[in-house]
């Protein structure tokens, strides 16, 4: 087959290629990735990706910009309203639109608590990638709490298409906050099990520690974002690099670890998840409980012909879009900049040189999401 | 060296329009002024020619800067950065997968989204969305050479590369 | 997928009671093939997560196709991801079934004019249960997995339609093939 | 590390481990037995769409083909005349594609007069395709057998016992209560 550019070296017996994916349990998707094997080192690694591409890019241009707020949500599935808001912004920014200080809020806690639910799915599946099942069941019932609380506002559990043009769609549920305080209250509960069962359980940390060390220079050089580039020691968060939304309103930190290992990165998201928790905390209490959630907005959205890059730190990392507009209500050119997909350009960097079994735990920390990737 | 270059500020980047055979030297300066996190590789289909647009971070300082450069449809080679950049790598396969940009001295330069057997470079906007040629798609006349020849002070408008969406518009 | 492999329906008393008994155990413990596409893949495993539970039906995944029942299709199907798929589905072992999870699977869904998505799943293999949605919630699926169920053990239902497989790769071929599109 | 060590690292983490899923043995199972209990979504919930009828039989649609426009799925195929007596038009074809639709609501969004509302019914899993194209009569009845439905205009309503529409209590409305309490006449215009 002509995709698999990896050849046997003639004359060479000791290497073996072995195909993993595209349907393999643990490449989170339909990544499939060639690995030359010697024994069971992992001696060349050529990833394939495209088994997902979805023509997000042209069908969007073909789109009018609010239809384009509900393909943006199909990109990191994992993360729901996430998406939305690169685009969003880049739109706001173009058109100049002011949005309201509670409408920024509420966005900001929708962003958090997706950040928390998507970690949650990450845990699970990398715990279930190294054996374990019990968290898997544990954090997939609490990506459930998560998910009541956004379809009881938002009318949807994973995809809502809740942002919009100077605000959100509609007002939050009267609940909303009450049952938001309710499930941090519960998730800081179940965060001490979680460390219990995750980042203190000692197979984890045969299996994790010092497997796939990414350099600080390295990281940055390949284009890494999010908790892969903060595993490697680089505090760089979008977030407070470039603040949006409610950001600058909150308190939070940046959690980096100097090692660079798979561990590294398991803990960062971990303390990610605590960060999540602190910033919605303070929202709950910050933000307005009436108001307006949406400001002005023209009844027909076409920004004035230019260009606009805008970017959020989501569950994966740096995700930007550059918005191309030529004054039409259609959108000439969305490029989307995945974070996932430039954290899975090092696959080759940390495969080569590990074991074959590491190779499962080292793709489960970088959290692959493959609508974001092949678009 | 002297390079052709239009500078302007676009909200709170620095964008850079280069003419294509001085992409290189500019991108060597950049690089080595700092610039060390790629964020990401761009094609574009201007409707007159393709456009590349390379977009940089300091993570020093967090500066911000954008490069690009267009190339006729004839012939879009561009030099590739990865020697640079390493991250740019599968960005670079990607506008080549979509718009048939070539990037020369590119490591490893194949389709990375499609298949490779495919002829059909998506993005261009020539093709309808189901990627069969529009009829009656005529590429819009290059626009003037002109802006990268004097590097004219910075416009205080954040009013960027009007005349180039124009061009596009003809389809 | 009766006793005797045939579709046809049975008229031996002694065989078509046999079989119903066979395909009523069936029903009961399908397992489904662990292969998560794109966004329902998600909502595909939290149908087995605590909350709704599927494991109460005698449904496990199975990593391996070799030894799975159903496959649920759960996302969008490219050009380049079809020809996996049907691989996988031929590999699986008979009686198999298939689900079509969610509007891209069903009929390309939302992405359906674009150049690389496959306009529906039955396209590339046989289709018993379709579930609308983009995602379907997790009950749905449960729902349809349910429906299924119905389908392997009520004996109307399984001979309604011969199952087709679709025997060509047609749908694979890219849009230029057909001599439409110049070659750049 | 000495053996002895290693051994005693081993069962501390089996331990907690067991600990840890153990404290969970104790509390209340979050199974909801679907096919026997039935999920109790809340009204916003967006799990298909339906065409609701004024009180009267009559079509609350004005063909205004609004949500045509809007939606992104580009599912919803509208024909539509002049109206020979009166203003306005009428409805020559109103079909929605349910299997391609993406349900994101959009078309609710748009519509002015909350003709096209969500419903929460999501049990639409079928052997054939075909049941799903749904035309202006299937939107029509899903209307008529839904108990309630959610336009962001109207908000939450309700089909009483007798067949008469009526407004949702506060306590289901979902958040903007005071636009929502506004008298429908000041809406529709």
């Amino acid at each position: 087959m002509s995709t698999m550019s990896l050849e046997p070296v003639r004359g060479r017996t000791d290497e073996m290629i072995v195909n993993m994916g595209p349907q393999h349990p643990a490449t989170h998707g339909v990544l499939r990735v060639v690995l030359g094997l010697e024994g069971e080192r992992i001696t060349r690694a050529v990833p394939h990706i495209g088994y997902l591409h979805r023509n997000h890019e042209k069908i969007e241009e073909a789109r009018s910009y609010p239809q384009v707020i509900a393909y943006t949500d199909r990109m990191d599935y994992v993360s729901g309203t996430q998406n939305e808001l690169p685009f969003v912004l880049a739109v706001e920014d173009m058109l100049g639109i002011e949005v309201p200080d509670r409408a920024k809020k509420i966005r900001t806690m929708f962003f958090e608590l997706y950040r928390l639910a998507s970690h949650l799915v990450w845990m699970g599946t990398a715990m279930l990638d190294l054996g374990a099942i019990s968290p898997f069941l544990y954090t997939f019932w609490d990506r459930e709490i998560i998910l009541g609380i956004v379809e009881k506002t938002a009318g949807a559990r994973m995809l809502p298409n809740y942002y919009t043009f100077g605000g959100v769609r509609r007002d939050v549920h009267p609940d909303f906050f009450k049952d938001t305080a309710d499930f941090l209250d519960h998730m800081e509960r179940r965060m001490v099990d979680y460390e219990h069962l995750v980042l203190e359980s000692p197979v984890v940390h045969a299996r994790t520690i010092g497997v796939g060390v990414l350099s600080k220079e390295r990281a940055i050089a390949r284009g890494v974002s999010g908790p892969v580039l903060r595993a490697s020691g680089v505090a760089y968060d979008v977030r407070k690099a470039f603040p949006y939304d409610a950001y600058p309103d909150v308190e939070f930190e940046i959690p980096t670890s100097p090692d660079g290992d798979t561990y590294a990165r398991f803990w960062v998201r971990f303390q990610e998840m605590y960060q999540s928790i602190r910033i919605l905390r303070q929202l709950v209490e910050l933000t307005p409980k009436t108001g307006p959630h949406k400001g002005k907005a023209p009844a027909r959205i076409k920004p004035p012909a230019g260009e606009r890059y805008r970017a959020v730190e989501n569950s994966r990392g740096e995700l930007g879009v550059l918005v191309v507009s030529d004054g039409t209500d259609k959108p000439y050119r969305v490029k989307h900049r995945g974070a996932a997909f430039s954290n899975l350009q090092i696959v080759p960097d940390l495969f080569v040189g590990a074991k074959f079994s590491d190779s499962i735990a080292i793709l489960s920390s970088l959290d692959p999401v493959f609508g974001e990737i092949d678009r | 060296m002297e390079v052709r270059m239009k500078q302007e500020r676009l909200f709170d980047e620095d964008v850079y329009t280069v003419h294509p055979e001085d992409y290189r030297a500019l991108c060597e300066r950049l690089a080595a002024e700092g610039y060390d996190f790629p964020r990401a590789i761009s094609g574009l289909d201007m409707g007159y020619g393709l456009r590349v647009t390379l977009q940089l971070t300091r993570m020093k300082d967090l500066a911000k800067v954008t490069v690009r450069t267009d190339v006729p449809y004839e012939d879009p080679v561009v030099p590739s950065v990865t020697d640079l950049w390493p991250g740019v790598e599968w960005y670079e396969r990607e506008a080549y997968d979509m718009l048939g940009i070539r990037f020369a001295g590119h490591p490893d330069l194949r389709r990375i989204l499609l298949e490779d057997e495919w002829a059909l470079h998506p993005l261009l906007k020539r093709y309808d969305t189901g990627g069969y040629p529009l009829p009656g798609w005529e590429p819009a006349p290059w626009p003037d050479p002109e802006p990268w020849t004097p590097p004219p002070p910075p416009e205080p408008e954040p009013e960027a590369e009007g005349e180039a969406s124009e061009g596009g518009e003809a389809s | 997928m009766g006793l005797l492999g045939s579709d046809e329906r049975p008229r031996d008393i002694i065989l078509g009671t046999l079989d119903d008994l066979i395909n009523m155990a069936r029903s009961r413990s399908m397992w489904p093939l662990t292969f998560g596409i794109a966004c329902c893949a998600i909502e595909m495993m939290a149908t087995w997560d605590p909350k709704i539970d599927a494991d109460r039906f005698g449904m496990f995944f199975r990593n391996t196709p070799r030894q799975a029942d159903v496959m649920i299709v759960s996302g969008t199907v490219n050009k380049k991801l079809a020809k996996r798929l049907r691989r996988l589905y031929d590999q699986m072992a008979e009686p198999k079934w298939v689900i079509s999870m969610g509007a891209c699977a069903n009929q390309g869904g939302p992405f359906r004019q674009g150049y690389s998505v496959v306009e529906g799943v039955d396209k590339i293999v046989p289709v018993d249960v379709y579930i609308p949605g983009c995602p379907p919630r997790p009950e749905a699926l449960l729902q349809a997995l349910l429906l299924l169920r119905d389908k392997i053990a009520d004996r109307e239902l399984r001979y309604q339609k011969p199952r087709e497989i679709p025997a060509d790769y047609d749908v694979l071929a890219e849009p230029g093939k057909d001599g439409r599109l110049p070659v750049l | 590390m000495s053996l002895l060590q290693e051994v005693w690292q081993a069962v501390k983490a089996i331990g907690t481990g067991m600990a840890t899923v153990h404290k969970r043995v104790y509390e209340d199972a979050p199974t909801e037995f679907y096919p026997y209990v039935k999920p109790d979504l809340p009204p916003v919930s967006v799990q298909s769409l339906a065409l609701v009828e004024n009180e009267d039989g009559s079509e609350r649609c004005i063909v205004c083909l609004q949500c045509e426009r809007a939606c992104p799925a580009q599912v919803i195929t509208i024909e539509r005349h002049r109206n020979p007596e009166g203003k306005g038009f009428l409805i020559d074809r109103f079909d929605i594609d349910l299997v391609n639709c993406m349900y994101c609501a959009a078309c609710v969004e748009a519509c002015p007069v909350s003709s096209i509302v969500t419903i929460q019914d999501f049990e639409m899993s079928t052997y054939d395709l075909q049941t799903l194209k749904a035309d202006i009569d299937f939107l029509h009845e899903q209307a008529r057998r839904a108990r309630q439905w959610y336009s962001p205009k109207f908000g939450v309503e309700l089909r009483t016992e007798d067949g008469r529409i009526e407004k949702a209590p506060p306590e289901m409305q979902p958040g903007g209560l005071a636009e929502l309490l506004k008298p429908a006449e000041e809406v529709d215009s």
